[in-house]
C-alpha cells in the first residue's frame, strides 16, 4: 500500500510539471506584450523596459522558463507588482480565510449532497426522488452570486441575523468566526450540493441494479443495511471520481463568494490582481490552485485504497 | 490433402499491467501444432482460459503470435514479410462472434453492416453492392428487406445469421466460428448450426469451430482439438476422439457434461482448477489435477505425438 | 396434495413495464414442491423461468414488475401477502437462493466471511466473532481449502467455481429448507459444473432439503431432478416425475426440444430444428403460444388457448392434440 | 417475430420515420420536454426580443431612473435610466450566444483530443496527462487568467471557457471510445482490414455521440453560469454591453430599493441554466443505452 502511495506521489511529478509549464504559458503565448500591459496606457518606453527587465522579459523563451521553474523550486513565485509583497507571503496571509471557507462548506456539502442522493435514489420515482432532484436541480442552476446577494438581502439586512459581509479569524473565538462564514459557506454549497446529489444519485441507481443487491435481499438483510452497507460503499467508488471536481467548483465559487461578502481570501485576492493586472500574483495564484488540486487528486487515489479492495491488492 | 492453415509450435504471450510496477506474462498458448485442410471444419474445445480463442484471434491477425509459425494458404503471417502475406490473403478470411449483439454496429443499418467488408476491399458500384446485400442476406436465409433496418430489430439467431452473411461476403475460404452459437437458445443454436454446414457445403469453406460446448462440437466438426492452459493435448478425427479419447482430460472433459437420462457410466470428477497461466507449472499442465499423474509428469513436458492414425495426444502415459 | 407439499405456487402471473405498458412475463404458473423433492424447471430464454424463481422470494426490481395475481403457498401462508419484515426472516433462513452469475452476485467491497457471516447473524442473531467462525466451518462444507484464509479475502480473489461455492455456503448458512438456484452452473466450466453440481447433490442430502434448479440445460435438469417443469413463452407447457418425459414427451415443444440437442454420445450429421423463433413478449401470439414453429398445429391451436391438462401419474401437458391422440386425457387441473 | 422466414409487416421506416419516433420518446420524457419548453421560449426572445423592443439598451435616460417595473418598462430601469427589459433581452442573447459557442468548440475539440487518445493508445498517456493538467485550474480561474491576457472581450471569455470545458469533454468521448474499440464489430472491421480512420468515422463517433450530446448540454449550462460569474465579477464583456451578470453587478447596490435591476437577470440566468440541465437529463435518459435495452 506504501508502495502504491508512493507510485501515485512519482505519477503526479510530470503533472504538476505540466501545470507550471502551462501557468507559464499562459502568459506568455496570448497575443500582446505583458509589459506594455502592465505599465498601463502612456508608459514611457523606459518604464516598459524596465518592467521587462524586472521580470526577465528581455530573455528567450526557454531560458525564462528554466527560471521560473527554477525559482519555483525554491519555493519563490516572484514579487507582486503592486502589493509590495511576495507573492507567497501575500497568498499565505490569506489562504486562512479561504480554507475555513472552504472547510465549512465542505463540511455542509458531503452529507447534504450524500443523503439528498441516497434518498432519491433509493426512493426512485416517488415524490421524495422528485423533490430531492428538484432541489438540486436548482442548486446547479442558480448562479452563485445572484443567491448570495438574495441571501444577504433576507438574512443579514431584512432579518438582521447574519453579518453580511467580512471575516473574523478563528483566534478571536469560534462562534465570531463561524458566524461570520456560516451564510457565505452555506451559498457556497449549494451547487457542490446540487452537483453532488445528482451524481449520488445516478452512481447509487446503478449499484442498486447489480446482483450483489439481490442477493442481499435474498439473504432477508433489511432494506436499509442493504441501502447504507451494501450499496453505499459501492456507490462511494464512483463519487469518489468526482471529488476532484467538487474541489475545483469549490475554488471557483469560493472566488465569487468571497466578493461578495468581501472576505480577506484568495479567491478575492486573484480578483484584485486581474483588475489591477498584477501578473505575478495572477500566475502564482493559478498556479497554487492547480498543485492543490492534483494534491486533492491524490488523496482521493489514496482513499481508493481505503475504500476498494479491488485496487489494494492490485 | 493440402493444409490451408497451418500452426507450428505457436506461443502466445500477454504483458499484464504493463507500465505498471510488476508487468506479468501470461503464457496463453504454448508451444500448439495443427493443421487445417480445405473444406474442412476443425472443433476446438477447452474450458475458458484454455486459449482456444487466443488462437482463433492469432489466425485472423487481430494478435501476432509471439514465437512460431503460421501459415494460412502457404503464406507465413509471422515472422518479416507476415504483415503483406497477411494483407494478401485477408479477403479469404473471416471470423463469426460469440455475441450477436457486441458483433453488430447499432449505428450501422444491416446492409451497409453485410457490405462493411466489400466496402473495405473497394471498387464495387452501388447497384453491384446493393445486388451481393441482397444475395448475401438471400443466402442466411433473411428477407431483403432486412438491409435498411438497425440490429435492434432482430432476434440473437437472427443477428447471427446477419453476422454469418457479413463472414460470407468477400467469399472466404476459412472462418473462424468463435462460440458462434454458444450465446443462442436451444432450438436458435441447431438452426445457425445447419446454417454454417449448409454453407460449408455449397461454397467449399473451412472452418476452425472454436466451442466448450462438447456436443455441439461433435455435431458440427471433422476432427477434434482439445486444449488444456494454454497446450494442445489431444487431437484426432471426430469419432476417435469422442469415442475412444486418449488423454485424461478429455476423457474426464466427456465424462463432465450432463446427459440427458443420467450418466451412462459413473463419473470421475475432476478436483481443483487449471492452474495460474502467469506462472504455469513445469511438466504436463494437466498433472495437479490428473488422477493417474506420475511423478514424472511434474517435471517432463509430454510430447505431442502420434499415436496411429491422424490421432495425436500429449501424454506420458498413454501407449 | 396440499398436506404433502411445503410449496404452490398457483395462478401466478407477473407482469414488466416497459415502454409504458404492462406486459405479461409469466402467465397461470402452477407448481408445486414436495420436501425433499428436486424440482428442475427448464426452458430457453424468454420462457419465464427466472421470474418463476425470483417470484417466490419476490426479488423483482419492484419499480418495474408486479404480480398479477396467484399465490405461492409456503408451510400455509402466502409469500406474495406477508409483511415486507416476515418476508425477510423468510429470505435466507427458510428459503435461500443463489444465482447464475457468481461474478457479480458477490459484493466487491465486503469480505467473504462478513457476507457468510451476515446471514447468520441476522437469522441466529450471532455475534461477528461467531459468525466468522462459523462461515469458516461453511466454507469447508462446500469444500474450499484453506477455509480459515479464505474468509478473510474478497470476491475478486477467487474464481467462477470459488465464488459459487461462497455463494452455496451463504445460501446454506441457516439449514433452510428450501434452495432456489437460478441457472447456478451456467456461468462455469463445464468440469467445475460437475462439481459444483455434485456439491449440490450432497449438501442436499445432508441437509434434507428441498431444492427447485432452473436451467436451460436439458443434461442438467436430467441428472440433477426428480421433477420436470418445461416453460415456454411464459407458460408451464409440460411436467412430470422422473424419466417420463424424455421417453415420451408430451408436448411438441419439449419433443422439438429434446431433438434440437446436439448429442454427445452419437455421431449426427444434421440437427433438427425447431422453426422460427420464441415469440416476443410484447406481442405474444394468440391460441397456443407455440402453434406458428409446431408441426402438429390444428386449426383449433391458433385461436384457443391450450388449459393445463392432467394426464395421472403427475403428469400435464398444454397441448390437448396430442393427450387426446394419445387417449390420455383425464381429468383437467 | 419469426425468424427464418422472418417478415417485416411494414416497409423499413425511412430517415425522417426514426428521427420522428426519436423526437416522440424524448417529449415523452418530462424533464426533456420542460427543458425544451424553457430553452425555446429564451431563444424566441433571445432572437425575436430586439425587433420588438425597439428601446435601445444603452440608452441612458436620466428623468426614468430607478422606475420599478410597469407597463412602459416591463422590467423597470436602472440607475442611468436604461430600460432593464431591453438590456434583459440583448444580455439573454449574449448569454446563449457564449454558452453555444463554447458547447460546440469545447465540443470539437474535447471529441478530437478524446478519440485521439481513446484510439491512438501511443498518445494516450501524453494526451490525457496534459488534460488532467488543464483540469487543475478551475474553469473560472482559468477564464480569470485567460481574460488577464487578453483583455475583457466576449470572444476571450468564449476561448477561456472552451480551453477549460475541453478536458471533461475529451474525457466522456475517450472513455466511449476506449469501450467501443474493444466491441467485436470494431474487431469484425479490423479483420477485414479496415483503417484506422474508417473505425473512428463509422464506428467510434456514432457510439460516442450520445454521452457527447449529453455532456455538451451541461457544458452549455455550465458555461452561462460562468459567463455570468465573470461579468459580475467584472471580468466579463466590458460595459456597457449588456450581460445578465454585469446588470446583476450594477443593481447589486440598490439591491433593496431598486430589487427589479437584479431580479430579473437572475432568473434569467438561472431558466437558462434550468433549461440545459434539464434538456441533458432528459437526452441521458433516452440515449442511454442501458434503458434502451431494458425497455
Amino acid at each position: 500500500m506504501l508502495r502504491l502511495i508512493t507510485f501515485r506521489l512519482a505519477h503526479a511529478v510530470p503533472i504538476l510539471l505540466i501545470i507550471a509549464v502551462l501557468a507559464f504559458l499562459l502568459m506568455q503565448l496570448l497575443p500582446g506584450d505583458p509589459a506594455v500591459l502592465m505599465a498601463g496606457e502612456g508608459a514611457t518606453p523606459q518604464a516598459i523596459q524596465e518592467i521587462r527587465q524586472r521580470l526577465n522579459l528581455d530573455q528567450p523563451l526557454v531560458r525564462q522558463l528554466g527560471t521560473w521553474l527554477l525559482h519555483l523550486a525554491q519555493g519563490d513565485l516572484g514579487s507582486s507588482l503592486q502589493l509590495n509583497q511576495t507573492v507567497v507571503s501575500a497568498v499565505a496571509e490569506r489562504l486562512p480565510v479561504s480554507l475555513s471557507l472552504a472547510a465549512i462548506s465542505l463540511l455542509i456539502t458531503v452529507p447534504a449532497g450524500i443523503m439528498l442522493g441516497v434518498v432519491a435514489a433509493y426512493a426512485r420515482d416517488s415524490w421524495l426522488d422528485a423533490v430531492a432532484m428538484a432541489v438540486a436541480l436548482i442548486g446547479v442552476s442558480v448562479p452563485t452570486f445572484w443567491i448570495a446577494i438574495l441571501s444577504v438581502i433576507l438574512f443579514s439586512v431584512t432579518l438582521g441575523w447574519l453579518p453580511s459581509a467580512g471575516y473574523v479569524p478563528l483566534s478571536e473565538g469560534f462562534v465570531p468566526w463561524l458566524l461570520a462564514l456560516i451564510q457565505p459557506a452555506i451559498v457556497l454549497a449549494l451547487f457542490q450540493i446540487g452537483f453532488l446529489a445528482r451524481m449520488t444519485r445516478s452512481a447509487m441507481l446503478d449499484v442498486l441494479d447489480q446482483d450483489f443487491i439481490r442477493t442481499a435481499r435474498a439473504k432477508g438483510v433489511v432494506e436499509s443495511v442493504v441501502l447504507w452497507k451494501h450499496a453505499f460503499r459501492n456507490t462511494l467508488i464512483a463519487v469518489l471520481t468526482v471529488v476532484g471536481y467538487i474541489f475545483s467548483l469549490l475554488i471557483g465559487g469560493s472566488v465569487i463568494v468571497e466578493q461578495v461578502f468581501a472576505l480577506p481570501g484568495v479567491g478575492r485576492l486573484v480578483v484584485q490582481a486581474v483588475l489591477t493586472r498584477d501578473y505575478p500574483l495572477v500566475q502564482g495564484t493559478l498556479l497554487l490552485f492547480g498543485f492543490i488540486f492534483v494534491l486533492i487528486n491524490i488523496a482521493t487515489d489514496i482513499l481508493y485504497l481505503i475504500v476498494d479492495p479491488r485496487v489494494r491488492y492490485d | 490433402m493440402n493444409p490451408i492453415v497451418e500452426l507450428a509450435e505457436v506461443s502466445k504471450t500477454f504483458a499484464l499491467g504493463r507500465g505498471s510496477r510488476r508487468p506479468q506474462l501470461l503464457h496463453a498458448v504454448s508451444d500448439v501444432s495443427f493443421s487445417i485442410a480445405a473444406e474442412e471444419t476443425l472443433g476446438l474445445v477447452g474450458e475458458s482460459g484454455s486459449g482456444k480463442s487466443t488462437i482463433g484471434r492469432m489466425l485472423v491477425g487481430v494478435y501476432p503470435a509471439t514465437s512460431g509459425r503460421i501459415s494460412l494458404f502457404g503464406r507465413d503471417i509471422t515472422g518479416s514479410g507476415g504483415k503483406a502475406n497477411l494483407a494478401a490473403v485477408r479477403r479469404r478470411l473471416q471470423f463469426v462472434f460469440q455475441d450477436p449483439h457486441a458483433a453488430l454496429n447499432p449505428r450501422m443499418q444491416v446492409g451497409d453492416a453485410i457490405a462493411e467488408p466489400l466496402d473495405i476491399a473497394g471498387g464495387l458500384d452501388r447497384r453491384t453492392r446493393l445486388a451481393r446485400i441482397g444475395d448475401l442476406l438471400d443466402m442466411v436465409g433473411l428477407p431483403r428487406s432486412s438491409a435498411e433496418r438497425y440490429p435492434h430489430e432482430f432476434s440473437g439467431g437472427q443477428r447471427q445469421r446477419i453476422v454469418i452473411a457479413r463472414a460470407l461476403a468477400l467469399k472466404p475460404d476459412f472462418i473462424v466460428c468463435d462460440e458462434a452459437v454458444s450465446a443462442l437458445d436451444v432450438s436458435m443454436q441447431a438452426q445457425v448450426v445447419n446454417l454454417l454446414m449448409d454453407l460449408q457445403r455449397e461454397f467449399g469453406l473451412s472452418y476452425l469451430f472454436i466451442a466448450h460446448d462438447l456436443a455441439v462440437v461433435r455435431s458440427v466438426s471433422t476432427r477434434v482439438a482439445v486444449m488444456y492452459a494454454g497446450s494442445l493435448v489431444e487431437i484426432a478425427s471426430r469419432k476417435a476422439l469422442y469415442e475412444n479419447p486418449l488423454h485424461p482430460y478429455t476423457r474426464a472433459l466427456l465424462d463432465a457434461v450432463p446427459r440427458v437420462k443420467g450418466a451412462a457410466k459413473p463419473r470421475q470428477m475432476l478436483q481443483g482448477e487449471p492452474p495460474s497461466l502467469i506462472d504455469p507449472p513445469a511438466g504436463c499442465r494437466f498433472a495437479s489435477r490428473c488422477p493417474l499423474a506420475e511423478p514424472r509428469c511434474r517435471v517432463e513436458t509430454p510430447k505431442f505425438r502420434p499415436v496411429g492414425g491422424d490421432h495425436h495426444v500429449a501424454c506420458h502415459l498413454v501407449a | 396434495m396440499s398436506e404433502s407439499n411445503i410449496l404452490e405456487i398457483s395462478g401466478l402471473t407477473v407482469e414488466f413495464r416497459s415502454g409504458g405498458r404492462w406486459i405479461t412475463a409469466i402467465r397461470d404458473v402452477d407448481l408445486t414442491l414436495a420436501p425433499r423433492q428436486c424440482l428442475g424447471i427448464v426452458g430457453e430464454s424468454g420462457s419465464g423461468k427466472s421470474v418463476t424463481a425470483l417470484s417466490i422470494l419476490r426479488l423483482h426490481p419492484a419499480k418495474s414488475t408486479r404480480i398479477a395475481s396467484g399465490r405461492i403457498l409456503y408451510q400455509g401462508r402466502d409469500l406474495l401477502a406477508v409483511a415486507p419484515g416476515e418476508l425477510a426472516r423468510i429470505r435466507g433462513s427458510e428459503i435461500a437462493m443463489i444465482f447464475q452469475d457468481p461474478m457479480s452476485s458477490l459484493n466487491p467491497v465486503l469480505t467473504i466471511g462478513e457476507q457468510i457471516g451476515e446471514t447468520l447473524r441476522i437469522h441466529q442473531g450471532l455475534n461477528r466473532a461467531d459468525a466468522l467462525a462459523k462461515a469458516v466451518g461453511l466454507l469447508d462444507m462446500v469444500r474450499i481449502p484453506d477455509a480459515r484464509r479464505r474468509v478473510a479475502e474478497y470476491p475478486h480473489r477467487l474464481s467462477g467455481g470459488m465464488r459459487q461455492r461462497v455463494m452455496i455456503a451463504m445460501a446454506i448458512a441457516c439449514r433452510p429448507k428450501i434452495l432456489i438456484a437460478d441457472e447456478p452452473t451456467t456461468a462455469l466450466d463445464v468440469t467445475v459444473q460437475a462439481q459444483i453440481l455434485n456439491l449440490l447433490r450432497d449438501l442436499r442430502e445432508e441437509l434434507g432439503m428441498s431444492v427447485i434448479l432452473i436451467s436451460h440445460d436439458m443434461g442438467v435438469i436430467s441428472e440433477f431432478t426428480d421433477k420436470i417443469a418445461v416453460m415456454y413463452a411464459g407458460q408451464v407447457v409440460e411436467q412430470a416425475v422422473g424419466d417420463g418425459l424424455f421417453d415420451a414427451p408430451m408436448h411438441p415443444y419439449t419433443s422439438g426440444l429434446l431433438r434440437a440437442i446436439p448429442n454427445i454420445d452419437r455421431d449426427v450429421d444434421r440437427l433438427a430444428t425447431i422453426p422460427g423463433s420464441i415469440p416476443d413478449a410484447a406481442r405474444m401470439v394468440p391460441g397456443c403460444r407455440f402453434h406458428p414453429r409446431c408441426p402438429e398445429a390444428l386449426e383449433s391451436c391458433r385461436s384457443e388457448a391450450p388449459a393445463m391438462i392432467d394426464l395421472g401419474g403427475l403428469r400435464q401437458t398444454r397441448c390437448p392434440p396430442r393427450a387426446e391422440r394419445q387417449g390420455m386425457i383425464g381429468g383437467r387441473s | 417475430m419469426t425468424d427464418a422466414a422472418l417478415d417485416f409487416a411494414t416497409d423499413p421506416p425511412t430517415w425522417r420515420h426514426r428521427a420522428w419516433k426519436m423526437a416522440i420518446r424524448l417529449f415523452r420524457h418530462r424533464s426533456f420536454r420542460i427543458g425544451f419548453g424553457i430553452t425555446l421560449l429564451l431563444v424566441v426572445v433571445a432572437t425575436f426580443g430586439p425587433l420588438l423592443v425597439k428601446t435601445d439598451p444603452t440608452a441612458m435616460q436620466m428623468r426614468f431612473r430607478f422606475r420599478p417595473p410597469s407597463e412602459r418598462f416591463l422590467m423597470g430601469t436602472d440607475g442611468f435610466g436604461r430600460d432593464v427589459f431591453s438590456r434583459f433581452i440583448y444580455g439573454a442573447q449574449l448569454s446563449l450566444w457564449i454558452g453555444l459557442w463554447v458547447a460546440v468548440l469545447s465540443g470539437i475539440a474535447g471529441t478530437f483530443f478524446g478519440v485521439l487518445s481513446g484510439y491512438v493508445r501511443a498518445i494516450d498517456s501524453l494526451v490525457m496527462r496534459v488534460m488532467d493538467a488543464l483540469l487543475a485550474f478551475p474553469p473560472i480561474l482559468l477564464a480569470i487568467g485567460v481574460n488577464a491576457a487578453l483583455g475583457p472581450q466576449v470572444h476571450s471569455v468564449i476561448i477561456a471557457l472552451s480551453v477549460s470545458y475541453i478536458p471533461r469533454t475529451a474525457r466522456i468521448v475517450r472513455a466511449s471510445a476506449l469501450v467501443v474499440r474493444e466491441l467485436d464489430y470494431v474487431q469484425a472491421a479490423k479483420i477485414s482490414g479496415a483503417s484506422g480512420l474508417r473505425i473512428v468515422w463509422r464506428h467510434i463517433l456514432p457510439n460516442s455521440i450520445g454521452p457527447l450530446l449529453v455532456q455538451l448540454t451541461f457544458v452549455f449550462a455550465y458555461a452561462i453560469l460562468a459567463e455570468a460569474a465573470l461579468s459580475f465579477l467584472g471580468i466579463g464583456p466590458p460595459p456597457p454591453t449588456p450581460s445578465w451578470g454585469n446588470i446583476i453587478a450594477e443593481g447589486r447596490d440598490y439591491a433593496v430599493e431598486a430589487w427589479w435591476i437584479m431580479l430579473f437577470p437572475g432568473i434569467g440566468i438561472s431558466l437558462a441554466a434550468l433549461g440545459m440541465n434539464l434538456l441533458g437529463d432528459g437526452l441521458r435518459d433516452v440515449l442511454d443505452p442501458r434503458l434502451k435495452i431494458e425497455g
